[in-house]
């Protein structure tokens, strides 16, 4: 990683962050509403797979502000996303946990735990037949690791030997549930095992995230199919806005802490980068000033028209019988 | 008493006094559910008989159905009826047909309990409601809390039952307050008369019903007439017999349901009223719904979506006086 | 052309011209699919464009979406509706609502087709119709195909429309003899004016339609009236302009379908009749259905759930002497 | 195994056997419809499994005319069910398929691939809850290995540490797809091998299939939670009647009789248990006649009276508020 990659990935960790903790205030104040989940503690693992995935598609869950704008997503059209605004990423019919963007090969919406891993798979199998070398990456939580749609796509995915990276964030609960309450082991990169090559890796850690991608990445380009990583990681905030988290000692949330990503991603831009304090506040206004300048976007935009309401149920102008 | 507490109540007083009773679901037990409707049981009952599950609404449901089968009567919880489409294949091709497949050898003493409907700005995937695809199958009993009272007995009746019944409740109504009549009992399959009325029947259920309600006295002001509001409680089966005394009173028929207009389950009650009592309507049959779009986000486009108070006023008032009232 | 045979030409020219066509299913492939709709094509086209899955009915689906989000356009083949509540989930919370939620930016330019209904003796997990559950869904286009030519031209502008299509066939009418005249287009969403007469609307679709073409003679004697039979071919969007003007003419409205009574597809056509064309109606429209039990497997029970060409006359026959025809 | 056992066993497989070729011929000439799926080489599977299993539920799916028998069930009420009769099991409303006998813990019928297996985890945790031994045994093909009911069950059956015997009849097809084209490898145990123990057994000896079960048994006895075991196995026939199975080759289907597990068991009374072959020929003959007098039985059976069309919808008589 050049230091200017690295410079890169501090910023959209502190804008991720700051964007996270902007969207929280504003729930709190009802410009934003339905479920809000938070990728604060995470920001490595969202700002280092879409840095180290860089061209291919991208398949992901609800918790995906941070991913879509390190995809490259405006701040403003995801903030006037979550606040519903005509001028969201998806003029405010999708909400949060729906940011989709195929220009950017970033399909970051899916409410349906595990909903999205089939799609990836499918969408692999197009790039496969379509002689394409980037391939997918599917992201997902640990509590997705459980349900019928994840194995059918691990299954799947290595049958067909598709160019499909599973990308498991491990935070080791699912809303309230502890994840070795429902499931036999923590590692769930073991669940894998029988189907395709597995690695972990710490997703508190921006650059080893990083690096571990940029090997499975490569490993898809090589032809080899499928592969699983598995990051470790700590949300800070609950599940969404309507969730206190208070199933977690204080204990655990100080350990915890102790790693944060950002912390520790600027330890390595000052000791291994020689980054100075200046440059460093530098980036971090930066990211202030984008947040600030995707709320005051998002306040200032129109709501959606009504006759948006009745838009794209069916595809208009399209290849289709109907108009 | 919250709509929550007395679905918690119930669930208590059966598991207090048969130890077969058990309830699964995800974030059920030690989290006290998503929306608090198991609060406190973890606690009484242990991790035995409140099963933590991981998120696979399939096996919550094809779990419950094999629990039933080994004799125990499970409850099982799915965070909402967008999740249960995951658990359909159990809940159609499993929970409703096994007693009529084994002729009767099989009992599937069990709950499955959720909710539905528009709560606020979910977006389509947590929005919907699909009471028509399941009040239509059977072999399925199909209750829709949308009272407090009901909400206490019809789950502690669900509970007790041999048959496999779903209990759908509505997201927005779980802090819904009222008074539970502890003394007097209630036949869960019997449609509940909200308002007494003899010129317009309105028929509805769940949050629907309050929306009706909210609407009323707007309605009878403005066409002079006298509106009888029933709340449905049961889907299936349906509780014709009230509905027929009903329309013989006022001879018109409205139903207001959140779910889309198409196919939507009022389709199923304009149906019958015309068949069997076509010449006893004095005027067309009305059916107030959803759009039929997917539930938007933006809250002005979701309220756009589903009926409201104004919205039935404005359509019944209309529909009145299009129908000489 | 047997209506398998007009299937499998549709797939087979139009993957003749865009190479993004691809086909994926259970034994689909190499085995030629269960009703032999897809035989001859792997041979043709190899399996990179004739995808042979596991038993995993969501996934065949899911599947099917991500390719088509990744530019293909896929034909998913479910070998019966009764396996699709397997994959409820991915059509409706994804196939249905990803180009709504995204505001247009997903299209999902693909088709899921599979049989349903009654065929023969293979009991309720393989016998059941679902339509309605699918028709209601806001975002997908669903088709149901009676007829042979049909068949081919409703398929093939399926497979080349820019929205997901459900195309629902009928088990027993794979062997189904007709003409396929390709010279002329069709509209896949305009019903079909299957007879012309003057009394009754009798509206359809599926196998139903045949059954009711071979009902219709004698109760044409038997009432001294004309019947009217429309297949309505698509069931979203309904094409109600069609059933207007034959109802305007009519007056009279019965609907025949093969799936439960109870909220079943038909309740829709009835609701929307009466509500705009309350006035037009000259007698209680009628609804022919299943009966409202999980089908069985013994044969005699089997044409007892069903609607049959002797029951659709006597209920027809029935009914028209009761509302004074 | 005592002799008496072995004998039983090699009875239940003749008479198996000669079920099938009689439920064959009748649905030829049309007393039998729907899709009837004959067990014709796998008899050592079916048999074994329900006489090691012998206490506990046992769960399975379609092809299960066979072990119905070696169940308990009288040869006379599943042939009647699969001529939709009065008599038959599920009173001539399930068929062939749906042969659910309580009384005798046996649920075997289901004709959704996979779809008893979440039933049979349930079951399993009912037995647990109930302070019972004898456990669950599921039963199911390879095909059925790739539904993400199969993986729910195998995790929710480690998690929760259930009684819970998975045992797949692994013959290689499901319908007329090989298996090794849809799953990456032909052991369909590997699936299992991240939640439990797994075995593997030979299908056609009905010794070595009664050995594994029983080692499996007394592991869920001793509370040492699920097992996977997989038996290897060939179906002669097609996979339902509707099925001609020509995409099996003539050498394939050679290789595969020449295992045949009556000829295998039969060697094995007569080598290791004396048995004569005047004894042979009575068991034979004893089977013979069991399924003539099923056949005659079902044949003199009348046909369900049209009120049972409505009967068991809800429960009668059940602690209900219907009627
Ligand atoms: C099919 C389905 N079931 C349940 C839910 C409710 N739900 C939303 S997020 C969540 C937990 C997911 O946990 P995990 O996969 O670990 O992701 P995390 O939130 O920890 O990032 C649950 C149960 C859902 N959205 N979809
Ligand atoms: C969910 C579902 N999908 C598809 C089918 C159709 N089907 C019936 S049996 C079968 C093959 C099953 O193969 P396997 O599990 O190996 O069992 P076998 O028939 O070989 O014993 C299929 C695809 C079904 N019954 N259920
Ligand atoms: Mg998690
Ligand atoms: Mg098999």
């Amino acid at each position: 990683m050049n230091k200017l990659l690295a410079e890169e990935i501090y910023y959209l960790m502190v804008l991720g962050r700051k964007f996270e903790f902007s969207a929280k205030e504003h729930y709190m104040k009802g410009d934003i509403s339905g479920f809000l989940h938070l990728d604060i503690g995470q920001e490595a693992l969202s700002v280092s797979a879409m840095k180290a995935f860089d061209r291919g598609d991208v398949f992901s869950g609800y918790r995906v502000h941070v991913m879509a704008i390190a995809r490259g997503l405006s701040p403003k059209s995801v903030m006037a996303e979550l606040f519903g605004k005509a001028t969201g990423v998806s003029r405010g019919k999708g909400g949060s946990m729906h940011l989709y963007d195929p220009s950017h090969f970033f399909y970051g919406g899916d409410a349906i735990v595990g909903g999205h891993l089939p799609n990836a798979v499918g969408c692999a199998y197009a790039r496969k037949y379509q002689g394409s070398e980037e391939g997918v990456m599917a992201i997902f939580g640990d509590g997705a690791t459980n349900c019928g749609a994840f194995f059918e796509s691990l299954n799947i995915a290595s049958a067909q030997n598709l160019p499909l990276l599973f990308l498991c964030e491990n935070n080791g609960y699912a809303i309230g549930t502890k994840i070795t309450s429902v499931t036999p082991f923590l590692k769930q990169s073991k669940k894998a095992e029988p189907y395709m090559r597995t690695m972990e890796v710490d997703g508190m850690d921006a650059v080893a995230v990083y690096d571990a991608l940029k090997e499975a990445q490569k490993s898809l380009h090589d032809g080899h199919g499928p592969i699983f990583v598995e990051a470790f990681t700590c949300r800070y905030e609950g599940h969404s806005m309507s969730d206190p988290g208070s199933y977690r000692t204080q204990l655990e949330m100080q350990i915890c802490k102790s790693q944060d990503p950002i912390d520790r991603m600027k330890k390595v831009l000052i000791e291994q980068y020689q980054v100075d304090t200046a440059s460093l506040e530098t980036l971090e206004d930066r990211a202030e000033r984008a947040v600030e300048e995707a709320v005051d976007f998002a306040l200032a935009s129109p709501e959606p028209d009504e006759a948006e309401l009745y838009q794209n149920i069916f595809c208009q102008g399209c290849a289709n019988v109907i108009s | 008493m919250l709509y929550r507490e007395a679905l918690n109540r119930a669930i208590d007083e059966t598991m207090a006094i048969d130890s077969n009773i058990v309830v699964l679901g995800e974030d059920i037990g030690r989290y006290g559910g998503s929306y608090r409707v198991t609060e406190g049981l973890f606690a009484k009952y242990g991790e035995k008989r409140l099963m933590d599950t991981p998120i696979a609404e399939m096996s919550i449901v094809g779990n419950a159905i094999g629990m039933a089968i080994g004799g125990l009567r499970p409850i099982a919880e799915l965070m909402t009826v967008n999740f249960a489409l995951l658990a359909f294949d159990q809940i159609i091709n499993h929970m409703a047909k096994l007693h009529y497949m084994s002729a009767g050898k099989i009992t599937l003493p069990m709950v499955v309990r959720f909710p539905q409907g528009v709560s606020k700005q979910l977006a389509s995937q947590h929005s919907e409601s699909y009471e028509q695809m399941l009040a239509s199958v059977p072999g399925l009993i199909v209750l829709a809390v949308s009272d407090v009272n009901y909400a206490y007995h019809a789950l502690k009746k669900a509970i007790l039952m041999d048959d496999p019944v779903i209990v759908i409740e509505h997201e927005l109504l779980y802090n819904k307050k009222g008074n539970v009549d502890f003394d007097r009992d209630i036949d869960p399959l019997k449609a509940r008369i909200v308002k007494e009325g003899d010129d317009i029947t309105i028929v509805s259920y769940l949050k629907m019903v309050d929306d009706v309600m909210e609407a009323v006295p707007q309605i009878e002001e403005k066409l002079g007439k006298q509106c009888e509001v029933i709340d449905l409680c049961a889907l299936n089966p349906i509780d014709y017999q009230t509905l027929a005394l009903s329309l013989k009173k006022t001879g018109r028929l409205v139903v207001v349901e959140e779910d889309h207009k198409k196919g939507g389950f009022g389709s199923q009650v304009i149906s019958w009223a015309v068949e069997e009592l076509f010449y006893t309507l004095d005027a067309s049959p009305l059916r107030i719904a959803g759009e039929d779009v997917p539930i938007p986000y933006n809250r002005k486009l979701e309220l756009a979506s589903i009926p409201t108070p104004d919205k039935i006023v404005a359509r019944i008032v209309t529909w009145g006086e299009q129908n000489g009232l």
